[in-house]
């Protein structure tokens, strides 16, 4: 295991540090715990956004604190959700009489520590309300099991209810935007090698020099299968086909793209899958909108990516289009 | 059996123990199935717990399970820390005002818990969870003191159940947390909230056993 | 090796194609080469900026065009400088009649291809000036050597120069701007992984399991050593004692900052290590202003990061801050 | 000796051949030393020279050079490039207008070539370049030619030189290009670029030699 750390105990606490340090004008800390808040907060009469989990996905999410997007981000461990006293601290340090929405990436430890949280904050009388995330069409969505996990789509629920909150709209609104953009949001990721948890000796799984695993979950959690090693073209094609089973898009039909980075692929290869969801669109008759190519949600320094498609009407549009300050995404 | 309210608290340092000895092995068991925290997340917790009972000096059985609930909720994190927590934090409601406790507390803990869990995880017997140790575990007490066993053997009968209750999970496909994303690929691995369930019910079950009568 | 690719020859190509799929209002392409431009050029009366060199060190500098920045970044196969009939194209599409400044980063094979295309410029009686990067403090900077090399400190060029050329300065003040910050700016790298050109089958150097290489190019270039793999702390220490040792800063001197990630190293690692830089420069009475935390110059995948410093006047810190509207650096 | 235009067409040609053959060997030797592609550069700038040349019917020897040099320019990059394409496009001004070379043509190519190159590169006899192999190549030419030795001979001589040159070049240290980062690491190691030199000057030896006299 290579790392540029010190205590594997204390990344969490450094890297906010160490955040902290480069964008002093952007965020501030809240002293009650790993907190990361944007500068102004709270703001008054603006429904707060609040999103968080587990560490190691950055720039997710403290990097989409900022004006037009998170009002603030709480960073749990490595992988690990953070607790409901930590994110109830978020609420409080950010709450205006607008209220607050969580939004929370469907993963049981996620689910039920925002959820406790939020029970905290309604007794003491704040409006909280929350959304959760689950655009991993690589999971079976049953009513039996757990549903779908929450990826990297939960950037686009962070920009567009960030831009429907900014504009002054209230929690039902704002509320009613993230469920929308939840619904037509769709990902599927693929890793060639595994990450490794700062407190662990080994990776948490293995593959072979010539395997890739696709549908992998953003800690490593396994996929629909393993594979041998296919070209980039092949494996755009296979993820995007996956996303559209689940999308029914119809031609004419406008999406925006993201093609997120898992940590250690370069950019030059994002770009490349690019390049082949948005040939697979057009042959299918489907307008590409905006479109994202960069790290927005990692895994460490996993490599590999996935591909989120969001269905598009022109709220959605003009929301997406809508100014942003953050460290990870500007829109000017 | 009765136990006073410095043995719960002893009891629950012994599940402290008990859990960080087994830290590794929960940690190896979520590695399979998981994201190999279990054993570190509770460790965590529970080494809080023991910084928190430290402190009190309460005799309330009620305020010390609520202590325990609520510092797993604030230490451990995941799903575990909800899920215990809320399970302790029941026990501590329904242990309210109590310094001691008898046979019949041990059902309506048990009971109290069980539906902590249910009403945080959503989920029920045979979804492959901490449930699957705890429920058994639960009826197996029940059966033995209908049937006029002794409290100490029905302790050792609900631990046996929890036991058996893990090696079932082995055997079922993961309906609810993490290992749920593997579908078909779960069976075969043992669930490790109902390993940890089981371990605290046997360090619990140990425990009276030893410490025999109350001290005062 | 495993990258997510088609043909190792054409990944240059599809990675632009991607590109322009994803950014279409900020970029084009010069049907003359792989040269992509700002949507706008030429801009009339503004010094044009043009950096470029080889790919795989992707954002640069493709992702550094636009208002505030470059006017056109040429790019060469992987590792490999352009040639200069591309950097005539480029220069040729992009000039005004205020001139057109080159900025080259002090490779022999770069310098020498970037001079013969401003030799075919101004035979055409263009006016083109250049200035070369020379910011790694790895390499002994002798007049019997090549000097030093350019890596990531080049990106400050590029932002101050640009933000100079934005205001409508003339290509003398452009050039001043860029060789004052050229003299103000050292940097200084390590690598945890090397990096493998996707033409190759294997690495371009190994480590061991427990080495880090200190002092690396951008390239893989081997630095002034190879040791064991220490603290993120330490390695920090020595990287900036290295480059302090090389500027001459005094108390109350302000710098700007950049970390950059090679290409595999996670985010949360380049805070850490920016919470130390933040640390060494404080415990010297050096101000910290501007700080940039993030991947700007990579190596492909290789895992690792650079420092550089930026020591800054008034002039530099204005244009620092003045806005620019890149890829991969907007100031708002 | 006299080589008429078809005949230099031919040594360029073969040439491309020589160091397409030597694709590997170059490049492992530019991967102790620098980033492992001067090979790869060269292979792809004498398959483009290949390309244009078929396509030209000129006679113009120094127009011949002339696209060859501009041809590499434009297709090598890297350092290689501009250096191999300067020194071709200066021979191409030398032998401008001729339509056959004689053996002071020779000379005169060779001092054109590494005009060019010291222009463009800034670099002297002993920075561990290709100038390492061209220079010694020229000196003993010019020196076997005033011994009043063969021009056959003198080729040969000045193969052998060149050759030298390249052993030389382990034992110093680069001065110049990308090895000169590595400081005294870089002795102990053949430069790559005197090494490419030292090939092209053996296939004009060795084309000028079994070529025998020109065809017409
Ligand atoms: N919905 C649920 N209801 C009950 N128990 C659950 C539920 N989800 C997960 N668990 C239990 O939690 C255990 C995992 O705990 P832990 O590893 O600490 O959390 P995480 O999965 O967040 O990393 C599982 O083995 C299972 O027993
Ligand atoms: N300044 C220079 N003058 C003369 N020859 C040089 C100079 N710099 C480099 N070379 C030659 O170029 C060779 C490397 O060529 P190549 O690998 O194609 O370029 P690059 O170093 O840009 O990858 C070296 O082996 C050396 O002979
Ligand atoms: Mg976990
Ligand atoms: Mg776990
Ligand atoms: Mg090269
Ligand atoms: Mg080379």
């Amino acid at each position: 295991m290579k790392k540029l750390i010190n205590n594997p105990e204390l990344v969490v606490e450094e890297m906010l540090e160490g955040i902290l340090e480069a964008h002093p004008n952007h965020l501030r800390k809240l002293s009650a715990g790993n907190i990361l808040v944007r500068k102004d907060a709270p703001v008054n009469g603006k429904v707060a956004l609040i999103s968080g989990g587990g560490s190691g996905h950055e720039p997710a999410h403290g990097g989409f604190v900022g004006r037009g997007m998170l009002d603030a981000a709480v960073a749990g461990a490595v992988f690990t959700s953070p607790t409901p006293d930590q994110i109830y601290e978020a609420i409080k340090g950010v709450v205006s009489e607008a209220g607050v929405l969580l939004v929370i990436k469907n993963y049981t430890g996620d689910v039920m520590n925002f959820e406790m949280a939020a029970e905290m904050a309604q007794a003491d009388g704040i409006k909280v309300e929350s959304v959760i995330v689950n655009d991993d069409v690589a999971v079976e969505n049953s009513t039996w099991t757990t549903g779908r996990r929450g990826i990297a789509g939960t950037i686009f629920v962070h920009k567009i209810a960030g831009a429907k909150a900014e504009a002054g709209d209230s929690l039902g609104e704002v509320k009613a935007v993230a469920e929308k953009v939840i619904a037509n949001t769709r990902s599927m990721g693929m890793a060639l090698t595994p990450c490794i948890l700062p407190a662990a000796r080994k990776p948490n799984f293995a593959l072979a020099d010539n395997e890739m695993e696709i549908g992998i979950g953003i800690h490593g959690e396994p996929g629909t299968h393993r594979e041998e090693l296919k070209s980039a073209d092949e494996i755009t094609l296979h993820l995007v086909n996956k996303i559209l089973e689940d999308m029914h898009l119809t031609v004419g039909d406008e999406v925006a793209v993201m093609i997120n980075g898992l940590g250690a692929t370069p950019l030059m290869e994002l770009y490349i899958v690019n390049r082949k969801v948005k040939q697979i669109l057009t042959e299918q008759g489907i307008k590409v909108g905006k479109t994202f190519v960069g790290e927005f949600m990692t895994s460490l320094e996993m490599a590999g990516c996935s591909v989120s498609l969001l269905k598009l009407d022109s709220e959605l549009k003009e929301l997406l289009e809508a100014p942003a300050d953050t460290l990870a995404l500007k829109v000017l | 059996m009765s136990l006073n309210s410095s043995q719960v608290k002893k009891v629950m340092l012994e599940i402290g123990e008990t859990v960080e000895k087994n830290k590794e092995f929960l940690t190896e068991l979520d590695l399979a199935i998981g994201d190999a925290d279990h054993g570190i997340n509770l460790t965590k917790g529970f080494r809080a717990v023991a910084t928190k009972l430290s402190a009190t000096e309460t005799d309330d059985i009620g305020e010390i399970f609520t202590l325990v609930g609520m510092t797993l909720v604030g230490n451990v994190g995941g799903a575990s820390g909800p899920l215990y927590g809320t399970a302790f934090m029941r026990a501590g409601s329904y242990a309210a005002g109590k310094t001691s406790l008898i046979a019949d507390d041990f059902v309506g803990i048990l009971e109290a818990a069980i539906g902590g869990i249910k009403m945080r995880g959503k989920a029920e017997a045979g979804d492959k969870t901490m449930l699957d140790a705890l429920i058994p575990a639960l009826n197996a007490f029940q059966e033995a003191l209908k049937q006029g066993i002794t409290v100490h053997g029905a302790l050792t009968k609900a631990v046996e159940a929890a036991l058996a209750g893990v090696n079932y999970t082995k055997e079922i496909q993961a309906r609810k947390g993490r290992a749920s994303y593997l579908g078909a690929r779960s069976i075969g691995h043992q669930d490790p909230g109902a390993t940890s369930t089981y371990l605290m019910l046997r360090t619990i079950s140990k425990a009276v056993q030893t410490q025999g009568q109350p001290e005062k």
